[in-house]
């Protein structure tokens, strides 16, 4: 079983929700859960079973699917998936379990196991099409949780957010299928498999325009400034469950393949562009931020911090040293959570006032305590208070982009203040001052659904926080691999230059291994 | 020196006999003009020797065409004046010398055809007529009979859509209408 | 005196006419079994015509085995040209038709069907596509044509109401024009090289090397003329929307599909070989006929009201899709070409199955035409299992993977890419996301709007039998699962288009 | 000993989670006794620690565990208590656990109680990270996490607009200083490899000047922030609005003086690069005088003494600055105590003022609240540095030091800011305990605290008054850490002719301040010409600082957000995209006329499009024909 | 005068385009089926002509099937007209424009 756990994993949630079809309404939940429950199960299994001083991939599954055109079924997960794996199951078990006042819940619990299916298998994908299937694929639940259970804009919103990052994958697809073309010229073979690109050394100037067409598809999945404007109005719109699975997990899909794909595929190109990118990142993080500020929705506010933080990883990203891609892989993870739980949040006091703006709440801090508290803990979080399991990730990733310029990275450190201030004012509109509005006198406090969807979070944002290993590690040494893999790609002087070489510890461990042998 | 002017005479007299169906408001002036247009258009194909061509051009167009037209006006009644609305003359104007001059242009150019090698040629002292039997029933069997199966469609489309049974519209009928027309007429009109 | 003619039986290979007599039998059957006895159910000339068209299979199934032993056939008098192309291209025709047929299985009444002639004529249309479709002589691709299109006329106009009627005469009126097209470039390249086979031309005017390129190219303009009216690519698609609004919604969807393909092989017999000679000005041409044909129609599309005639406009901007792999003329480009089409059949025609399946007689007042948006609005509550089959279907007619369309696009943009194409790859992929838009405007009609008051759903499926349902489950099937079929019919086309040497 | 050290570390923990729990729930008074206990068993700790490095000296290193580690990154939870930060760990859990006990007293009718004494006891878990850790990231986890929790407790009453805005500001501005504290971190990781200080300083000698500039730049620009130095000195007096415990505990003793802890723990650092020791010098002493000047007129007693906090913390850094960390340090220390204890008395007199704070709206409050009125006395003497007290001792040497290493425009700063403390404190005192009752014109009846406060508050009045004596053998501790620099003025009788006359400077500006204040008789109305003087204006109103911050930075950054979310995101990005969409689409519903449902227009369509064939077919045609014409000529036009 | 085989090409070209001139023109569905009648008799003048001059027969079995397709066209066509004038009591193009858009 073991053998096939990623296939198992991809599916399993798919064959659930048909047979979902034949559940009663009543039931529905219940099913929901355990089907998560046990999706979320399988992951865990599939981490523990995960060996983490690995750095290749494990648990590899391959079927030919069109061999005569190089596409395959290629599975595998690393460190860089992994836990976005289990994050994807995770969300989805506690998504579901708290989900409230939600009409048609069968539909929408059958959309999320569907939705389920396309997360996992964008992580767990090892060929550009099966990649690029999933990937597409999860557009379409996601699609229909904005349309269908949105707000009043929901459909100009959810329209927005298919056709934006549908128009930007397909420029990408065209990428995919140059560089499949360019591996049938080297090889006399057509092979979509990411594993078989790795080996590929492409020149510069094509390495700048594939890199080009995948920036694309992915910037705008990211979302990257100026392809962001899809984000604010799909948040706005989306149900909480819809918001929490969109920030959490459907985003970082973009900075995942970025790292899954750009980065190895073309190292030049990732090093010359790597200060347009990081100038990028930087207006994500600073101007989004303020945009943020200027918010009067709630959510809006939530939805633009994570295009701010989403800066972050991308300069992480960029920083092309293990510490940085490590630490945006890291913050990645502490995204997911952070902004999943402020979007579980915000969607607890929508579901009591059935409004988001800031104006019409004030002081809930005295009524609502606990959820004070917990909004509070995430709060902190995403302003990257150390010892939460934002910091870690923020700091790894300016750390590394440190090492790549100075400047740059004291205009993305701003970050941690811009992020405060919106963060802060948002904080005390909602929660200090006193109860004005007469509506909020009475508001129940987070009740047992919504806590135990809460406290978990809570509970992962200062246990990776404090204890980042079991995480960090995986992702450390799978990284290495790739930044490994770069170093020995790279063909422009600039990208030797950009690009640490890690060989030598290599070859030291190595030796070591072999003396052990011997 | 005849044939050139008899090219230029029935040139001349089929330009101008076109010229008239497309120009005129008498529907029957058009008419009769296409019709001598066509029996000019048969002189041509005598003067170039296939006179295979030229009597069917008689029989078919002038023949059986034409009849069909005379048919098919008398039914709509366009003897009168036809009334055209014209919307921009321009448009059809200048596209319509425009066509003509390129391509004028084009053929006025010699055709330099090196290459070309008869593959029926056309045997000395042999009827057009024969000459045609031959290819027609070799060659061109398949087409031959094919254009039979066209003619074949053409005639049921020309019965159906001209039949009675196209009168009332199934399509557009509810059930009960149907049944009820069903009863009144009870013929295999409503199969 | 002419010598005597004599011609051996087995040099005339007259089995490679057996795919195209066979309808032409059938379709007399039913004439004379009309004529015996009249006013039998429908149903009895539906399955004589799929029975029928099962035989035109075995027998095309029989010249691919032949094909594929002893490659290209020529076959009466050199007339008949049995190559990959026209097996293929037969294949698609005829399982098209299979599956088009079943549709005359309404629960309502419509006019045609109550024809047995309607049946005949169709054969003999099917017929017609495949002589055009197994030949390469312009006289007989000719004849093919007028004998399928003369009898496509009246199918369309024997729906019988207004629309059908005003459909059909637009139709054909542009049709004897295009005609007239044809007929005139088939007289230039005539007056070329004194050939109306296309294999003779080409080889003739690359003896000459191509010293009369005026005339070449008026040739192909007239020609391309008459096949982009064909083809309905942009300005010469103007019938498209209106005939497929006019006609019934199967036949409009059997349309965009069969006399599509025939013309298609056509055309790249006819303009394969000049690309292939480097006559820029036809790459050109195409190009922009290309990217005009896929934009235009995209943002045409975008405006319609009417779902059937937003999908007519989708047809014609996947028309200009796969007009590309003409202009890049590749194998994998020609593969694509077939292979897109195999897969567009199956979403297309169940996509249009489902308008049929939905087909008022009369409009309710918030409803404006036949199928306009509104009348989908709120589906997934009252009709979820369609709304989800109709869904899908316009997903993987925007491209979406996994379904079948996504591969077809995959692999002609692949081809774009193969071939040197980077631009129009690009062009090509962005105008899957503009289609996306419109496509996508139903599914938010059926998923995420409210139900008009009253509707109960059972309009979507008052059309339903077990023919309709079982077209459109295959239909759909065969859209979830392409993924699965994809390997086995691009190794056969593949095969196909490599050995008949496109 | 590593088992008192994580008791001292973690008890606070404890603490903090053990009143956690009862947040919600109604105030407990064993929620204050516990956390009092558990910070007490810190203390004690501490002082097993402190007993410990007093005796042999050995510093305790321990690695709990790793918490970072990739690439070549390793960042352990690595905690190390030597001479400083035992020195540090004692004044934290002393004033602490002081604090604690006084609030159980002083929050004992707030309902928010519970949630008081875990904030505050977060707050000395941070601190106690903060200065025991043994890497700059775990001292930046400790230095977020006082900035936290002086939020949280800033904004403790969050009722209030001003509190939460406080608080906020707080936090921001902190965090403006922290990026400059985190860039520090990342320079020291990518030139030393490591974030252990020893490793660090150990790099440190091989790096070149420019680098080590930058890093104390960096690094000192963290320390701005926290200790509330010019220009991000504002948040301090804002603070204010805390609980008075909180401003006793955070604003006064502990939190604000981690910046010079931060410099006196990288002193390797600081060593190698005086100029910017000297930077730091001239900044202490300006911000001592700046503050100071500040404090003249406020009429705000909480303010008063932080700005006094603010102008102490000048003073150490003056020291730091100089060299002189031992002294910076000990200066800290005694700051602690009278600074604390200040406050704490200044959080009875509010208790009994009903929150009153204008001190002129008070006075004669010597008769009611005698133990408090000794307290302030002499925590006031302290503060301003008069022979015996605890200031004294400390402020001396930091002069001395200035003096010795020949900045006398330091030591005459300075010097004239001892005086200005020492005016500001006793008009303080003077308007508070003397003259005329004034309170009872607003009706208001004062009290005496609760005793076992005043009890509390005892250790730190004694600390206060005897610290100085501990000089000797605090020096002793410190120096094998921090470098040995004695200040010894070479000529006794310069000595004795600067602390004399230091003394006798100070004493007459308490004396001066008495006199104009002791009996001072009615409540200002803001009407008087010394009100009215530019100068008082320019005091009273901070120099205008935070009138400029707030019209110049944070009108324009909330402007700017405003314009950029709806006009730059809206009206341009968003638009743009739409407006690509619009076009598309507009085009399509533009030209959709060309479908005019005409059969004629269609014909016309079809003859068009073979026409516009033609014409390009004959075009290349002709040019294909005469292509060498063409060549001929457009050569001969020069354009091939 | 030598009429050569260009003559006939231009002649046959000037009729085709009247013929595309009627069929831009008429409105009457009836006189247009005459304009296409002239397009396809004019291309019937061009096969027979290159026939002759190329000594070859190909042409003329070209325009022999061109009139028996013109033929069966007209049949379609009355019978489409004369169900639309069934319907209608006109054969006016301009009448045609239920669909649009």
């Amino acid at each position: 079983m073991l053998d096939h756990i990623l296939s198992i994993l991809i599916f399993f949630p798919a064959l659930a929700a048909i047979f979902g079809f034949m559940i009663q309404k009543d039931a529905i939940r219940a099913y929901g859960v355990s089907v998560a429950a046990i999706e979320f199960g399988l992951s865990l299994w599939l981490w523990f079973a995960f060996d983490g001083n690995v750095s290749g991939m494990q648990f590899m599954e391959n079927l030919p699917l069109v061999p005569s055109f190089g596409i395959n079924y290629i599975l595998g997960v690393d460190g860089i998936s992994l836990f976005i794996i289990v994050l994807a199951a995770f969300f989805t078990m506690i998504g579901i379990a708290s989900l409230t006042d939600t009409p048609n819940e069968k539909n929408m619990i059958i959309t999320l196991l569907f939705l389920q299916m396309t997360m996992v298998g964008v992580f767990a994908a090892l060929d550009a099409i099966v990649f690029y299937v999933f990937w597409e694929l999860s557009l379409v639940p996601m699609l229909y949780i904005i349309g269908a259970w949105g707000g009043p804009l929901r459909i100009y919103a959810s329209v927005k957010f298919f056709l934006y990052t549908f128009a930007g994958s397909l420029v990408m697809l065209v990428g995919m299928l140059f560089m499949a073309y360019f591996y049938y010229q080297a090889t006399g073979v057509w092979s979509f498999a990411i594993l078989d690109w790795y080996r590929l050394i492409l020149p510069e100037n094509l390495q700048l325009w594939l890199f080009a067409a995948f920036f694309v598809g992915f910037a705008i999945k990211v979302p990257m400034f100026p392809f962001h404007t899809w984000l604010p109005y799909a948040h706005g719109q989306a149900p909480t469950i819809g918001s929490v699975i969109l920030a959490a997990i459907l985003l970082k899909m973009g900075t995942y393949a970025f790292i899954r794909f750009s980065l190895p595929l073309f190292p030049d190109a990732s090093a010359f562009f790597m200060v347009p990118i990081a100038i990028i990142a930087i207006i994500m993080i600073i101007y989004t931020a303020m945009v943020a500020y200027a918010q009067k929705d709630v959510k809006q506010v939530v939805a633009y911090s994570s295009i701010s933080h989403m800066g972050v990883i991308i300069l992480g990203t960029f920083a092309l040293n293990v510490e940085g891609i490590s630490g945006s892989i890291f913050l990645m993870i502490a995204h997911g959570v952070v902004s999943g739980a402020l979007f579980l949040l915000v969607g607890v006091i929508y579901d009591r006032r059935h409004t988001k703006m800031m104006d019409q709440f004030g002081g809930i801090a005295h009524v609502m305590p606990r959820y004070a508290t917990i909004f509070g803990i995430m709060l902190m979080a995403s302003v990257g208070m150390p010892l939460t399991i934002n910091f870690v990730g923020e700091f790894l990733s300016l750390l590394g982009f440190y090492q790549q310029s100075h400047i740059l990275t004291l205009l993305a450190g701003t970050a941690i203040i811009v992020g405060a201030i919106y963060m802060l004012a948002a904080y005390k509109k909602l929660f200090f001052g006193e109860v004005t509005k007469e509506e909020n006198k009475n508001l129940k406090d987070v009740n047992k659904r919504e806590l135990l969807a809460l406290i978990p979070l809570s509970i992962i944002t200062i246990w990776l926080g404090i204890y980042p290993k079991p995480v960090l590690e995986p992702i450390n040494n799978s990284v290495e691999a790739v930044v490994q893999l770069m170093h020995n790609k790279a063909t422009s002087d600039l990208a030797k230059e950009r690009i640490p070489n890690l060989v030598e510890e290599v070859v030291v461990i190595t030796k070591t291994s072999v003396q052990e042998v011997h | 020196m005849f044939e050139a002017v008899a090219f230029y005479l029935f040139a001349f007299l089929t330009i101008a006999m076109f010229y008239i169906v497309v120009t005129t408001k008498q529907a029957l002036y058009a008419l009769t003009a296409l019709a001598a247009g066509m029996i000019f258009i048969s002189a041509f194909f005598f003067i170039l020797g296939a006179d295979f061509l030229g009597a069917i051009q008689i029989i078919v167009y002038t023949g059986a065409v034409m009849a069909l037209y005379a048919f098919g006006m008398m039914f709509f009644d366009t003897t009168r004046d036809v009334k055209e609305k014209q919307g921009n003359k321009f448009i059809i104007v200048g596209l319509s010398t425009l066509a003509a001059i390129l391509v004028v242009v084009i053929f006025a150019a010699p055709m330099v055809s090196e290459n070309v090698v008869a593959l029926y040629p056309i045997v000395e002292g042999v009827g057009n007529t024969q000459e045609v039997g031959v290819v027609l029933f070799t060659k061109y069997l398949i087409p031959f009979e094919l254009a039979a199966v066209m003619l074949l469609v053409a005639m049921i489309a020309g019965i159906v859509l001209a039949g009675k049974k196209m009168d009332l519209s199934l399509t557009l009928m509810n059930s009960e209408e149907i049944e009820e027309a069903k009863k009144q007429k009870n013929k295999k009109v409503l199969s | 005196m002419l010598a005597p003619i004599n011609v051996s039986l087995e040099s005339l290979n007259l089995m490679t006419l057996a795919p195209m007599l066979i309808p032409v039998v059938g379709a007399l059957l039913i004439l004379v079994v009309d004529l015996f006895k009249g006013g039998l159910h429908k149903s009895l000339y539906v399955v004589i015509s799929l029975l029928f068209l099962f035989m035109d299979f075995v027998a095309l199934v029989d010249s691919s085995e032949i094909f594929s032993q002893s490659g290209i056939t020529l076959g009466v008098f050199n007339l008949m040209l049995i190559d990959g192309l026209a097996i293929l291209s037969q294949f698609i025709i005829v399982i098209a038709s299979m599956l088009f047929i079943p549709l005359a299985m309404t629960h309502k009444r419509f006019h045609e069907f109550s024809y047995p002639e309607f049946f005949a004529l169709f054969l003999f249309m099917i017929a017609g596509f495949q002589f055009m479709v197994a030949t390469d002589n312009l006289i007989l691709v000719f004849v093919g044509l007028e004998t399928s299109s003369l009898a496509l006329y009246t199918l369309i106009a024997m729906h019988n109401r207004d629309k059908s009627f005003e459909a059909a005469v637009k139709y054909f009126t542009m049709g004897a024009l295009a005609a007239g097209f044809y007929s005139f470039g088939s007289m230039v390249f005539y007056a070329l090289t004194g050939s109306v086979e296309i294999h003779q031309i080409a080889a003739i005017l690359g003896a000459n090397g191509y010293a009369d390129i005026g005339y070449v190219l008026v040739a192909i303009t007239f020609l391309l003329a008459s096949f982009a009216f064909k083809l309905s690519i942009v300005p010469f698609h103007t019938w498209a929307p209106d005939v497929y609004e006019g006609a019934s919604a199967s036949m409009a969807g059997y349309m965009s599909i069969v006399p599509k393909i025939a013309a298609f092989v056509v055309a790249m017999r006819l303009f394969e070989f000049l690309i292939h000679s480097g006559v820029v000005w036809l790459e050109v041409i195409l190009y922009a006929f290309v990217v005009i044909t896929m934009t235009a129609a995209n943002m045409w599309a975008l405006v319609q009201t009417d779902v059937k005639r937003m999908l007519a406009y989708s047809s014609i901007s996947h028309a200009g899709f796969v007009m590309a792999a003409i202009l890049i003329g590749t194998t994998q480009a020609n593969t694509a070409l077939f292979f897109y089409w195999v897969l567009f059949s199956f979403t297309n025609l169940g996509s249009f199955s489902m308008l049929w399946m939905s087909r008022q007689k009369h409009l309710p007042d918030h409803q404006s035409s036949d199928h306009s948006y509104d009348k989908f609005a709120g589906m997934i509550k009252t009709a979820p299992v369609a709304a989800l089959i109709m869904g899908l279907f316009m997903l993987s007619l925007a491209g979406l993977p996994p379904f079948a369309l996504f591969w077809g696009k995959l692999y002609m943009i692949s081809s774009a890419v193969t071939g040197g194409y980077t631009v129009l790859a690009l062009i090509m992929a962005l105008n899957s996301a503009i289609a996306g838009y419109y496509y996508l405007k139903l599914v938010v009609y059926m998923f995420m709007k409210e139900p008009v008051m009253g509707n109960d759903g059972q309009v979507y499926v008052s059309n339903a039998t077990l023919a309709l349902k079982t077209i459109i489950g295959i239909a759909a099937i065969g859209t979830i699962f392409a993924f699965v079929a994809i390997n086995p019919i691009l190794e056969f086309i593949t095969a196909f288009v490599y050995n008949s040497g496109y | 000993m590593e088992k008192f050290l994580y008791i001292a570390l973690f008890a606070p923990l404890v603490s903090s989670l053990f009143a956690a729990l009862f947040t919600t729930t109604k105030k407990k008074t064993f929620v204050g006794i516990i956390a009092s206990l558990l910070i007490f068993t810190a203390f004690a700790s501490s002082s097993v620690l402190l007993a410990h490095i007093l005796n042999n000296g050995a510093p305790i290193h321990v690695e709990m565990m790793t918490w970072m580690a990739t690439g070549d990154l390793y960042i352990p939870f690595g905690f190390v208590v030597d001479q400083v930060s035992v020195t540090m760990m004692m004044v934290v859990t002393l004033v602490s656990t002081i604090v604690h006990i006084y609030s159980i007293g002083y929050m004992d009718h707030d309902k928010s109680f519970n949630r008081f004494f875990a904030w505050l006891s977060a707050f000395v878990f941070s601190m106690m990270i903060l200065v025991m850790s043994d890497n700059y990231a775990g001292l930046f986890i400790g230095w977020e996490g006082v900035g936290l929790c002086s939020w949280g407790l800033i904004g403790f009453w969050f009722h209030k607009e001003s509190a939460t805005w406080a608080a906020n500001e707080a936090f921001i501005m902190n965090r403006i200083a922290d990026l400059g504290m985190l860039i520090g971190i990342f320079l020291v990781y990518w030139n030393t490899g490591t974030l252990q200080y020893d490793g660090a300083f150990e790099a440190f000698k091989t790096l070149d000047t420019a680098t080590l500039t930058w890093i104390g730049i960096f690094l000192f620009i963290g320390a701005m922030g926290k200790s509330a130095q010019f220009p991000l000195h504002t948040w301090l007096a804002d603070a204010m609005e805390g609980p008075t415990p909180v401003s006793a505990l955070i604003h006064a003793a502990t939190m604000v003086t981690a910046g010079v802890y931060l410099v006196i723990r990288s002193n390797e650092l600081y060593d190698l690069i005086p100029h910017v020791g000297l930077f730091i010098a001239s900044l202490g002493a300006f911000v001592a005088l700046f503050a100071a000047s500040m404090a003249l007129v406020n009429r705000d007693m909480k303010r008063i003494i932080a700005y006094s906090t603010l102008s102490q913390l000048g003073y150490m850094f003056a020291a730091a600055g100089l060299g002189a960390y031992w002294v910076a340090l000990f200066h800290l220390m005694a700051h602690a105590f009278f600074k604390a204890l200040l406050f704490l008395g200044a959080g009875n007199v509010m208790h009994a003022m009903h929150d009153e704070l204008d001190p002129f709206k008070m006075g004669g409050l010597k008769k009611v609240m005698k133990g408090t009125f000794i307290m302030m006395t002499l925590a006031s003497v302290a503060l301003a540095g008069i022979f015996p007290l605890a200031g004294f001792f400390s402020k001396d040497a930091i002069l001395e030091a200035a003096f010795v290493e020949h900045h006398y425009i330091i030591y005459s700063v300075l010097l004239f800011t001892a005086g200005l403390t020492a005016f500001y404190s006793f008009r303080l005192v003077a308007l508070i305990f003397h003259g005329e009752e004034r309170y009872k014109l607003f009706g208001i009846h004062p009290h005496e605290a609760y005793k076992f406060m005043l009890v509390a508050m005892s250790p730190l009045l004694i600390l206060a008054i005897i610290a100085g004596a501990m000089k000797g053998t605090y020096y002793e501790m410190v120096i094998s850490v921090l470098p040995e620099t004695e200040y010894h003025i070479h000529s006794h009788l310069v000595y004795w002719v600067m602390t004399i006359g230091t003394q006798l400077f100070v004493i007459g500006a308490v004396v001066y301040a008495y006199k104009k204040y002791a009996d001072w008789k009615s409540v200002p109305d803001g009407s008087s010409d010394v009100e009215q003087s530019f100068m008082y204006k320019l005091l009273y109103n901070q120099y205008y600082i935070p009138y400029a911050y707030e019209e110049y930075i944070v009108k324009p950054y909330r402007e700017i957000s405003e314009i950029f979310w709806t006009k730059v995101d809206m009206k341009v990005v968003d638009a743009t995209v739409d407006g690509i969409a619009g076009i598309i689409y507009g085009t399509g519903e533009k030209t959709r006329d060309m479908q005019s449902g005409n059969l004629s227009t269609m014909l016309k369509w079809m003859v068009a499009g073979t026409v516009a064939l033609l014409s390009l077919a004959v075009v290349f045609g002709l040019a294909a024909r005469n292509s060498d014409e063409i060549v001929a000529i457009l050569s001969a036009l020069g354009v091939m | 005068m030598e009429i050569g085989l260009n003559h006939y090409l231009v002649l046959s070209t000037i009729l085709f385009a009247i013929g595309l001139v009627g069929v831009m023109k008429r409105k009457n569905l009836l006189l247009l089926f005459f304009a296409t009648e002239i397009l396809l008799n004019s291309v019937n003048i061009a096969f027979a002509a290159i026939s002759h001059y190329y000594g070859d027969l190909t042409g003329q079995m070209f325009a022999f099937f061109v009139i028996a397709i013109a033929a069966s066209e007209v049949a379609v066509g009355l019978g489409l007209l004369i169900v639309w004038f069934k319907r209608h009591g006109n054969i006016d193009l301009d009448s045609m424009t239920s669909m649009r858009g």
